[in-house]
């Protein structure tokens, strides 16, 4: 019977050609109609320590929440034969190396201590001897797992043989061995993965030829032996085209769309590879015609970034900075000067886990509130926050057109698992995409120029360069932009800036900040934001089949808090059967929600591992909370 | 476009003490915009805060008065995006010195042109007086309670040192002597600084203007100081002499040109050597991202183009 | 009959040695048992502005909120009388130059283009001529204002003659000359003002000397014309010993007594003061025996400075910062570090008006939120907010035994109300202060020590150098404070963190974090934190006697927020009587309660002038509140 | 306390890539540590962010990793309130010349005695190789999109201009000679900094241990190469030598000691000269602040004495 979901999981060594298996298998997948969603975890280590890529493929052609157990785990080496092998399904498969087989557990000085401990006490427990040959063994007599054995070593030299490669260059074909390998069990044709190898390869053909002979061998092997067992069923559907991207390239490209022109950035994880990936589109050539212009900035810090896509933005052009928190920390005093100024500026901000730095290459969502109320003083902001990646694409447009629009600082809150996960995301609609520059002037009269009129809260906003000359400053202003103490001048000029958030919030639509996914009847709610959405919608669809009927209130722009609909939806459902998820631990969407509505949320289901919330502690999750437990903690995943 | 009928001073009150050197170096900046025939729409007068940092509230051209020691990082990103515009920096020793150093090396280390005019009184202006990065150990300025015990930053050599390419000392009071530095560092491509002398008369009691009458003197003055390198094997020697002459200081105080290097490029060229769409005339932030629809720029066929490498078409059987 | 209370303005161009009539009489009049508070307001400036001092002294024995319309008037300059015509009681005394009486308002170049513009509005509706002499006149005639004119040129004349001062040394004499006239009117006795004087210019003998000369010839003058029309009833009680000092000083002084050992900061209004007092005191002699000795360090900025600030704490030094927005701002990236680390640290945080640069010299209460989330990530802080300057003055001491008890980062947040406010503070109970250091080792055995044990949030915490030896990391660790990246690790860690927050509000009394003045049976509350008690308690006191029985609900600790008692409290009161007072737009208070409660507050009374809430305005205020309105935003004061 | 028996290595494992110059670094640091005997207790290594700074966790005795750029910082806390303790700082080139380059300046200002070592990579390494403040412009590292066109840094000329007292620069690979660096950095009195050229295999391709093999070579091995100031009156042209051979990189680069000034007051000296109670073996770290009762040291009578200046007894008629 041919599946209509398949789980995955690949590990090895960072530094040792682990996302190549994503970046083949991704849109080889995708280019059979399925819907793909990877993961990556890692630590913050550049060689050595265990990494591994987490996927589903689906034929519904979505890509859906990432869930556990894994119907096939492959393993580089023996830390991820270790680490993962209580992910993998009975009756699943494990592809591993033979040549690991005697690796014992202490042997592993990558592993952390507190993982190593625990698997020793719980290998002692099962009476698992504590090398890959025990576990190995344990899992197929116990669980009933197939296991793939290959020998790594026979691979590598077969290689050297054939291609007169070094020993060196034939370890860097490890990923492919298990490409080939799932390629064989999953029957996935070859064209589908020479599509993925020629899109990873392209620029070097030798590479790109060896690669595509060594997946085909290993995979026909596989199949001779196992057959195809994890097939999958024919795509149902899905769009015709897909972006297969990680949530950085998406935003990168929507940025790019959106008209950026001015990106500054300090390297930080999880956020530069989209500057990176801005740069290297610079100059906007299409058929040899230049079509724009980005400059990208590294600077000093990123107290230096933000000031300077200040001051980008006073010239007119879309300027944008990508950071995390640290950075974002940093950030705070200048973003303050330009909330005061009126001044549309945008900030990708990827959370990660904190506090401090933290759990830098994992996942959070526990910056919310310090966005909301970064900087001292008082001032109004857009906060916006996507839950998936095509949300992310049209977010990341329309944080230049709020930011313009209202002329104030727009935050796009990201995390770090929307920004490292690949999607199969369906091409965008570009036709629907609207650049909207509020009173931006490029071309003003000669002269001084009152810029803040005491009247019109969102001015006509003559740009540096533009024939008129205008003056900002940090200090309160008068109409003009020169430092004004007056008591009476203070009164309306902090007035004024506020007033542009209640025309925020009467002029974009509270459904487009929020959104109900489920029946108008249903008898539960989950709560979330941000890439919470992924799970939370597949949760749903599972719970359902268990016969709950739940519904998901998507909040998607935090700042202005889309109050009076949240409000009307809450008020609808018991509050027993109301259940917040977050990836942060003191609920901070509940407190947002709470302080502007006084509704008092009772269930929380939290996570704050760093790990994302698979679809299946969800679902148990749930259950939990509408069977009586206030807070659930999950904290599935390594 | 021309100047003509441009009053380079608004009339906003200038609030700092009678006396004080700041005076002087507004005196100067519009004497040298005057001269140069600068267009107010087209200048940006940036600053951080502080006594000095009111500057651009003074000048009548575009002004950008931001946050304390940002200045030149504000002005990175106007001069960047639009690369037509002339932009001067004006600040504190505080400022540029101290809290805002790196990115007073960081902007050397660019070469990006613009001028940076550092308003230095050795004090911290508008806090009342504490010790700046420029006070020197062992002075005691009126407020400080004790005789300061953190040696000073010489703004001279940390300028060249970060790469600048117009190095020069003003004194305030000397008006048409600052002006014309500040017309050579606008007109040299490159990223200029102007150490300008500023008797901070409220506070400094120290470096007053009677200290400077006397033991000031001007570089151009000995007919052997040429601080231009003319050719790039002249640098080292032009970069240790001026140096060398940046510790003169006490009975002797130079002012005027420290170093010039005409010959390196600016940031903006080395963008352009990169991208050479980067245009100078048409720059990033005037450039048209929608249509007259409101549709972008980059529209579905261009994605396409730009993005195939992402782009997957699903074979469904 | 002799006044109660009186109230009264001194103004003149700053740099003027305007400060002096506070340091002056403040002294004096506490020395005859009056209460006193005054409170300077100032610009941005160094020399020229227009400032002026607002004092009330009261027989009450206690320093009393601030109120208008004042009885007295002291003008050195033209620009003061203009400025404040509107601010004196009819029937009360303008003290002015006679000098000045040509002066025309279009001349004066300092006063800022608003305030002249509806000046020249105000003067033409109400016919007068806009001229100090026109104003007077007005005054005079209209508001029976008793003009009390003096040749300021011919009494610097008379210095010149009788001294042998040179002019501009004669010049200096001007605050004197008010003080002069001050005393006249009031009846000070000679000795009171003596002591004030001698206070102020002890070091200088001779112009002590001329001082006293000048104060009491001029008070005699004025005297014999006048009278003394503004006599106070004698003092009907306070304490027997009084300290005089601004909010900066009082917690300069606490930090002292607090055992402070290392003080960083950057230089900035209104905070920088205290650092300076507590450098002046770097070495803690008395009767040359050395007490105790504190490093005061003037950073490169404020990063260095708390950054600074936390390696002390590591040493076991009570160590703190103080600054104001800006210098916060930058600070937060660090404070995450201190607050992952369970670092004893305090930031002393004088708000002033924001965004950005703001009001730099003028106060607010606009970052309390800011304070509470202020950093990436999630951790636990405690924060503190005074009332007054006694409050100040524990809290400050406090603080350090919080940060020290439950190993978290202490935010003291005062105002700048506060800071340059000079009080007659009755002499602290110095008996009831304890020092409580916690579980800090200043020795521990020799060897590694493990810093954070899984299973005790509040460990013990050898210092730097303690005998034992720690790591400490921004990254999440394991029990030796190492970097840790295990699921279950963090899972531990996180919430062992927030643990010391859960121990800390079942440690510290609500009835510490939360006061409720007023009878039981009050029918209406106004909630309020930091200095907004000063004036909300006279308000009360007023109310009470036109009938309205009121009570007080002054919270003290913002973190964590006493919320049983707030919520227990608040159900007792009709939502429609309880007003929340504070000196922001968004009402951060209310918004932070409401999170923690759920309590909706509808009834605002807010400013954001930078300017003190006065308690005549107040009682207006929640007049309006109580019969309707339910913004009310407050305004007075130049 | 002597170091008998002490293990300098932790049992923590090293996560850098094999080969990579951090543990040369390490391996240095520890030889040097021993053979002075250091005593862990008394001794703080600390660290901002980055591959670099994973140090302290692989040493046995305090280790504080902070935040990004601000190691120099909070070991300024730490060692003026406790003078007793040996400091050490270690960070990237990112960390200590990048965004922590305001501090590095500061220290050298303060002259405060302790060791600054700089993992010298070119890279930022553990954000994935982009270029770092020293990497020479034009330079294409391995992950760099381009050539780098920033100018670069030069750690040694910064170090002196700043004002730190002992200036060397080490080479990873060179575990003894860089020992001996670590020593004489220690034992100087003052603010020391070694720039320690550390090839980063993973990204720097540039600068690999190939590239230095035959271009490095010691300062010491010229018998004329004295870098100490043993009189006042040398300094300036000390500096001006150190100088002059900072500028030397490509066929040959000098590692060894550049410059040092044994004379300048550190800035204990100078806190001690005002306060002559701060006392370097009872830090006030360690003072007692309270009594046994808990009863704060300045007590009412105490408060008195020391405040008399603000207090007013009322008396009332
Ligand atoms: C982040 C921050 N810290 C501190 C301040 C307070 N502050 C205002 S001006 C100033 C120093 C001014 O000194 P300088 O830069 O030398 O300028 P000057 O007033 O002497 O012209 C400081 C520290 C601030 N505005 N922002
Ligand atoms: C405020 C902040 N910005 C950015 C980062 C991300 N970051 C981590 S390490 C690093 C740079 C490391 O480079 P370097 O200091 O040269 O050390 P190396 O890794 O090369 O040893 C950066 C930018 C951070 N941790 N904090
Ligand atoms: S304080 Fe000094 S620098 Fe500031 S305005 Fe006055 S004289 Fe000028
Ligand atoms: S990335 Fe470079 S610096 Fe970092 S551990 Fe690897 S080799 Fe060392
Ligand atoms: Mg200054
Ligand atoms: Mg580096």
């Amino acid at each position: 019977m041919a599946l209509s979901d398949l789980n995955f999981l690949v590990g090895g060594a960072q530094g040792s050609g682990l996302e190549t298996t994503a970046q083949v298998l991704a849109p080889a997948f995708a280019s059979r109609g399925y819907g793909v969603l990877a993961n990556r975890e890692y630590f913050s280590n550049i060689v050595g320590r265990h990494s591994y890529i987490h996927v589903r493929v689906s034929s519904s052609g979505e890509p859906k929440g990432l869930t556990y157990p894994v119907q096939l785990v492959g393993a580089m080496d023996a830390e991820t034969i270790f680490t993962h092998w209580d992910d993998i399904a009975p009756g699943g498969y494990l592809v591993y190396d033979l040549g690991a087989s005697r690796t014992r557990l202490i042997q592993i000085a990558s592993m952390e201590p507190d993982l190593k401990k625990r698997l020793q006490e719980e290998f002692s427990k099962l009476g698992i001897q504590p090398t890959v040959e025990g576990v190995v063994k344990y899992l197929e007599e116990e669980r009933k797992v197939k296991l793939v054995g290959l020998s790594f070593t026979a691979i590598f030299n077969a290689l050297v043989q054939k291609y007169g490669v070094t020993r060196a260059q034939a370890q860097r074909f490890r990923s492919s061995i298990l490409i080939g390998a799932i390629t064989g069990l999953t029957g996935l044709d070859e064209e589908a993965v020479a599509f993925g190898l020629e899109r990873r390869f392209a620029a070097r053909k030798r590479v790109l030829e060896i690669n595509k002979e060594l997946v085909a061998a290993i995979a026909e092997e596989v199949r001779q032996e196992y057959g195809e067992p994890l097939k999958l069923e024919p795509s149902r559907g899905g769009p015709e085209e897909y972006v297969i991207a990680t949530g950085n390239d998406v935003v990168a490209m929507a940025k790019i769309v959106g008209g950026i022109r001015y990106q500054a950035y300090y390297p930080i994880t999880p956020a530069s590879d989209e500057s990176v990936f801005i740069e290297a589109n610079e100059s906007l050539n299409v058929d040899g015609k230049n079509l724009g212009n980005i400059v990208v900035l590294q600077t000093e810090d990123e107290i230096s970034a933000i000031s300077s896509v200040i001051g980008a933005a006073l010239t007119g052009a879309r300027s944008s900075t990508a950071t995390s928190g640290p950075g974002f920390s940093l950030m705070v005093e200048a973003l303050g000067w330009a909330g005061k100024n009126d001044v549309p500026i945008v900030i990708t901000y990827y959370q990660r886990g904190g506090p401090s730095t933290g759990l830098p290459t994992r996942g959070s969502q526990s910056d919310l509130l310090f966005s909301l109320f970064a900087s001292h003083g008082e001032f109004p902001r857009i906060i916006l926050s996507s839950g998936d990646h095509l949300e992310a694409f049209y977010d990341a447009i329309e944080a230049y057109n709020l930011a313009e629009r209202f002329q104030m600082p727009v935050i796009h809150l990201l995390d770090k698992f929307l920004a490292n996960m690949i999607a199969s995301m369906p091409m965008p609609d570009l036709e629907g995409v609207k650049i909207e520059r509020g009173k931006t002037l490029f071309k003003a009269p000669r002269g001084p120029w009152k810029r803040f009129p005491r009247d019109e809260p969102l001015a006509e906003r003559p740009v540096l360069g533009s024939g008129a000359w205008t003056w900002y400053t940090g200090d309160e202003n008068d109409e003009w932009g020169h430092i004004d103490e007056d008591p009476v001048n203070r009164l309306i000029m902090y007035e004024r800036r506020w007033k542009k958030m209640e025309i925020a919030d009467r002029e974009i639509p509270e459904d487009f900040r929020a959104h109900y996914y489920g029946p108008k009847d249903a008898d539960f709610l989950l709560v979330g934001w941000g890439s919470v959405k992924i799970p939370a919608l597949d949760a749903l669809k599972e719970l359902e089949g268990e016969g709950l009927k739940g519904a998901y209130l998507h909040v998607r722009m935090l700042s202005p808090l889309p109050k009076r609909m949240l409000q009307s939806i809450l008020s609808t459902f018991d509050p027993d059967r109301v259940i917040v998820v977050e990836h942060n631990y003191i609920g901070q969407l509940a407190k947002l929600i709470t302080m502007e509505t006084g509704f008092m949320f009772k269930k929380f289901i939290l996570k704050w591992t760093g790990r994302p919330i698979y679809v299946h502690e969800l679902v148990e999750g749930v259950k939990e909370a509408l069977s009586g437990r206030d807070k659930v903690v999950l904290s599935y995943g390594k | 476009m021309a100047s003509r009928g441009v009053t380079y001073r608004t009339e906003v009150w200038s609030d700092w003490c009678p006396g004080c050197g700041d005076f002087g170096i507004v005196a100067a900046m519009t004497k040298a915009f005057q001269e140069l025939g600068l267009d107010p729409a087209n200048t940006v007068v940036v600053s951080g805060i502080g006594c000095s940092s009111k500057t651009p509230h003074f000048i009548n051209m575009n002004g950008v008065h931001t946050i304390h020691g940002r200045g030149i990082a504000f002005a990175t990103g106007i001069k960047l995006a639009n690369p037509r515009l002339t932009v001067i920096v004006n600040g504190g020793d505080g400022d540029m010195l101290g809290i805002g150093v790196a990115h007073f090396v960081a902007l050397g280390r660019r070469n990006i042109d613009m001028t940076v005019i550092i308003h230095d009184n050795q004090v911290y202006g508008l806090t009342k007086g504490q010790a700046s990065p420029t006070l020197r150990r062992g002075e005691k300025t009126k407020s400080l309670p004790a005789p300061n015990i953190q040696d000073a930053v010489n703004p001279i050599a940390l300028a060249i040192a970060s790469g600048y390419t117009f190095v020069a000392r003003g004194y305030s009071l000397w008006v048409d002597h600052l002006k014309e530095l500040i017309k050579q560092a606008i007109q040299h491509k490159g990223a200029a600084v102007i150490d300008v002398l500023q008797p901070c008369v409220t506070y400094n009691d120290i470096y007053t203007a009677e200290f400077y009458k006397g033991r000031l003197y001007k570089l151009e003055d000995d007919p052997n100081w040429d601080p231009v390198v003319r050719d790039p094997s002249e640098e080292d020697e032009k970069i240790a002499r001026a140096l060398e002459k940046s510790k003169e200081w006490g009975n002797r105080i130079p002012v005027g040109v420290f170093y010039v290097n005409p010959l390196k490029d600016t940031y903006e060229d080395r963008i352009a050597q990169r991208n050479p769409y980067y245009n100078r005339e048409a720059p990033p932030a005037f450039e048209e991202i929608a249509g007259e629809d409101g549709k972008p720029i980059i529209g579905p066929d261009e994605f396409k183009r730009l993005f195939a490498g992402y782009i997957v078409k699903a074979k469904r059987s």
